[in-house]
């Protein structure tokens, strides 16, 4: 099992469930207890496996559970993080970018700004939320949604999952960069408090659009990362497939991004990951969510700025002269 | 004539984000003993010391190649006038990813002493003092990229033009986040666009011009923030590499796509600026920003009157040998 | 049965600026008895209790008719609670303008005493204390243009709303910037808007409802500037007055041009909201407003279930007598 | 000549220079005394002519001369008003609007931002700025500028030619609306002097967009108005060409303007117009704009934006209670 990948090992996973309920019909049926025996002693088997599989994760199985296509996306979060969403569109400016969303919630009462990149499940959502790439609309759109926030004071939270910022023509033409550009420097700035949770895919300066923020949380199984692992690899190696090497090498875990001090926090996920309990995992989110909103809320808007810029300013790893 | 020619450092890095075109865009050949240069767009045959009197734009086809730190301080700034700072720090390869340490290994002999090749001090251009970066593509094959060192002086230089209240210059030349310290390398993105942020809170003047090539997470965070922002004719200005770019395209794209002809045209620079106005064209601009324009006459002649340093790399640091 | 019906206020008002369609778009013709009524959409015959009890919306085709300023408070603030201020001032006819004095007595003879299509006060929607603005379309047939009093009543209730800090909900309804007053009507754009940079500054939530038309100068200042803006379905949304716009275009317009839904699809409106749907929708956003996401179970009853009065223009100014 | 209109008349006094000129050439090559004497008798009757035309232009006549053709444009009159001018493209948005131009520049040495709506000339250039009709390209660009002057404290002064906002489907799809009432919101409260010269067609809404102020001036010959005079007449009468009728209900002049408290001061053309001598209308518009920006200069900003809140809130004529 040491090579197996994740989608591997949930196949087998599978066949197991499959195995275990075909011998409990079969025990039910039969009104035989050796059956019901035989399940049980597999269903610890597969709760052992799936233990020992998930201590064992490689960065390549951290990629592809994020990007599991069961993986809860932020609409799937959304209603059990807030009451009361409202949808707002269009950035005001030229269109809606159906990969972000947003809108005005309720946090247990209290009203927040929630924004999420969002991804597709069947292939027309999947085009409609262009397969979850964000375009100028999206930056723009969030930017109209935190600056809604800023200025009634309402704090701002923001679900990352995108492989990246969309990279199509029209999207260069209407300045991509631009938008992703203008979000960091207006999100380092935003007097209301900001928190980013990385639910998936934190795809490079994709993801950093909305991920600017006074607490980035993590959830175990997503992933941060400068760069695709395999862009990574065609640079490097010439050779797309070796993505797995520059995951390795990138650190793009949750755990790297802790290590390093990116992240804040990490949110666990049940056991075989989030898409195993959607609502138990958005559960985790909302705690702690409200958990360091609680924190944050307690700042002035100063001493929030100020905390939020030393973070900021903090970001890097280099020596100081006199040099060793 | 294979031994008549030699090699100038490849432009073509292998650096994060950098995925411009595989044939080397700008590859300078020069006889060894520097009589000849070919121009690397139209392959016309120049003599070098018209070729570099014309600020290495080539006399036949306009095309703007590439230039070092030196270069670009020797034939924008006042001569004499740059006074570096910022090599104080030191990189580390924090990750320990492959083949970078070999990277940082090169920087460190490098003959300036410079930590990084983004290369900050204090000049004057047209008599207007500012705090004043350049990006250098060549240095130690990093192809500018941004790392934990690029996103410290930045900001140093920034603090510097804060506390000093002078404006902040910069000219970009970079293939985006650094790849090779993964989320500490995209977290400069983060880290520029927050001290951006702290130039507009002090109403600090900051120009970018925009040089070949200007792409990927500096397009996306710095770069495209100037309160003004000029670029150079045709340099690569755009968020994808163009490799990325030809998979991604679903719509053909224009015959400048990802130029600053393009950029232009789509609103994202102000003005496209040929490399013998930009001396000229910054100190008006300095003079706007400092509260009176000069007319033309008070500022230094025009940089195409300037020679340039007998061989770019050999100027001292401080400038003082720079110019003729 | 050319007798069967009677005429209802032509919908077709010859104001500044409305160039909607040249049939009227929502002519609305009852038996005398007002057993009937026709849909100005798809035709269809509708009981008038059932097209009331539906908020004029058509129960067949989903066309939503035009309201009175006395409709619309009656089916969307909660019962009973509009107080309405602004009606202490007088239109005059500053340019001697043809015909203009004729629709100011026409005015004058408006059976609640009102002095323009913008009727103001102060209501309670879900329980949530504002300042509701409305614009009546009908208005002495003024087709909801922006004259000097439009401006000066739009100002007060800006104005209340920042010196009793309630927010402000406007409903448009107009054909633009009136005509009839020249210069001065098109200032009515500059003062809306600069009252909209009052309330702003104050942290005053301004909400928009867009209805059947908004279109000329109204749709180019103060109904484009709210927080959020709403729409109801299929209202005539736009800069040109459909006639110019047919005459200007150079290129084939889509089946929805400037219509609500166009303009949300192209990122200008936040969300098209069927009119049963308004008063629970503006119940929530203005409780995420006012610090707090009620609960759907303590806003009032949707607004379906509200029986209209039975004659909507003779609702007493205060709404005391709407509803049931 | 009562009814003659300017182009009529302008023919009239070509003919008579042509006459002029003969009668000069001749008595120049015969050397006769009294073709001088006739051409100089000529002249003197065309002079009087001209002055009597003037003294009584209809409004529609003024319609004429705002719209005149060899009219100078913003970009005729930049050179003379400011030294420096070095202009600035794009909204960093979506485009470049060549109708609408602006730029940093000085006036006396004081830095200024200038921004002017810009019609063409030739065919080509009519294309390139779409004949004056701003679309919200050109609109937001306005505003960054406008926004960049704001930043620096630097004083605002904007040029005013435009037949009206672009109607065309590309405009209302990316928001023409939208882009007009945002700049009326936001030049409302521009912490720096801000002057609007109306110096050809000051096209309704269109016109606005650029023209929120402190002061107002306007060209003697130029018109604002809150529709264009033929959409007046086809409205009012069904009828576009009673436009001269619409002119003269709408009161469109600057005179009129002026008498309503609309604009702050009449800049005085050279007789015949100012095609008649742009460096000296230029030289006009200058020291106006000089006398306007020093006395606003002298404001706090505080102070000034009182003035302006106060002078837009101010717009619009009406009674108060009681009424007479
Ligand atoms: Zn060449
Ligand atoms: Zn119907």
């Amino acid at each position: 099992m040491e090579d197996m990948n994740i989608l591997e090992f949930e196949q087998a996973i599978a066949e197991l469930n499959l195995e275990i309920g075909k011998l409990r019909t079969a025990a039910q049926r039969e009104r035989r207890s050796d059956g019901e025996v035989q399940a049980n002693a597999l269903e610890k088997r597969r709760d052992e496996l799936t233990t020992q599989f998930f201590a064992r994760l490689e960065p390549w199985d951290e990629v592809l559970l994020a990007r599991h296509k069961d993986r809860p996306y932020s609409l799937d979060y959304i209603p059990f993080l807030t009451e009361d969403f409202i949808e707002l569109h269009g950035d005001r400016l030229f269109g809606d970018d159906g990969a972000l969303v947003g809108g005005m919630a309720a946090m247990s009462g209290d009203p927040v700004i929630l924004i999420g990149q969002q991804k597709g499940r069947d292939l027309k959502e999947r085009q409609k939320r262009n397969f979850g790439y964000v375009r100028p609309e999206g930056y723009r759109k969030a930017l109209r949604l935190m600056q809604l926030g800023e200025k009634f004071r309402r704090p701002i939270v923001t679900l990352v999952d995108t492989p990246g910022a969309d990279p199509n023509v029209g999207s260069e033409e209407r300045g991509i960069s631009e938008a992703i550009a203008h979000n960091l420097r207006e999100m380092a700035a935003l007097r209301t408090p900001t928190i980013a949770v990385i639910i998936g895919e934190g795809g490079s300066g994709g993801a950093l659009g909305i991920a600017v923020a006074d607490r980035v949380l993590m959830l175990e199984h997503s992933i941060y990362s400068v760069i695709a692992p395999e862009g990574c690899a065609s640079i490097l190696w010439r050779d797309p497939s070796r993505g797995p090497d520059a995951a390795k090498a990138m650190r793009i875990t949750a755990k790297d991004a802790k290590r390093l001090g990116l992240a804040d926090e990490i949110v666990t996920e049940p056991l075989g990951g989030a898409h195993h309990d959607p609502e138990g995992t958005a559960a985790a989110i909302r705690e702690a969510l409200q958990r360091h909103l609680n924190e944050l809320s307690a700042l002035s808007p100063s001493a929030l700025l100020a905390q939020r810029f030393a973070k900021l300013r903090g970001f890097g790893q280099f020596l100081s002269a006199p040099f060793a | 004539m294979p031994d008549w020619f030699r090699r100038r450092p490849r432009e073509d890095q292998d650096g994060a984000n950098d995925k411009s075109a595989p044939a080397p865009a700008s590859v300078v050949e020069a006889v060894p003993e520097g009589t000849f240069t070919k121009c690397a767009k139209c392959g016309a045959i120049l003599f070098t010391k018209d070729f570099e009197r014309d600020l290495k734009v080539c006399a036949k086809c306009g095309h703007h190649h590439r230039l070092t730190a030196d270069e670009r301080i020797a034939w924008t700034v006042d001569e004499g006038s740059f006074v570096e700072f910022g090599n104080d720090i030191a990189a580390l390869d924090p990750l320990g990813f492959p083949e970078y340490s070999r990277k940082l290994e090169l920087g460190r002999s490098d003959p300036n002493g410079r930590n990084d090749g983004l290369v900050t001090g204090t000049a004057q251009i047209g008599g207007n003092l500012c705090v004043f970066g350049v990006v250098d593509f060549f240095y130690a094959r990093l192809a500018g990229t941004m790392g934990s060192v690029f996103g410290e002086k930045f900001m140093r230089a920034a603090d510097k033009a804060i506390t000093e209240n002078l404006p902040f210059v910069l000219f970009c030349a970079s293939g985006g986040a650094r790849m090779q310290e993964g989320l500490l390398g995209l977290m400069q993105m983060a880290k520029t666009g927050a001290s951006v942020a702290q130039l507009a809170e002090a109403r600090i003047p900051y120009i970018c011009v925009l040089t070949d090539p200007t792409i990927g997470g500096a397009l996306a965070s710095y770069a495209s923030l100037g309160d003004v922002i000029y670029a150079e004719p045709g340099a690569n200005v755009a968020l994808a590499g163009t490799r990325v770019a030809q998979q991604a395209q679903t719509q053909k794209p224009p015959a400048n796509y990802q130029t600053s002809e393009f950029q232009w045209e789509h609103g994202f620079i102000d003005k496209v600026v040929p490399r013998k106005e930009i001396a000229i064209t910054l100190s008006r601009t300095l003079t706007f920003f400092a509260g009176g324009i000069a007319s033309q006459t008070e500022t230094k002649a025009s940089p195409v009157l300037v020679t340039p340093p007998d061989s770019p790399t050999a100027a001292k640091r401080n400038g003082a040998e720079g110019g003729h």
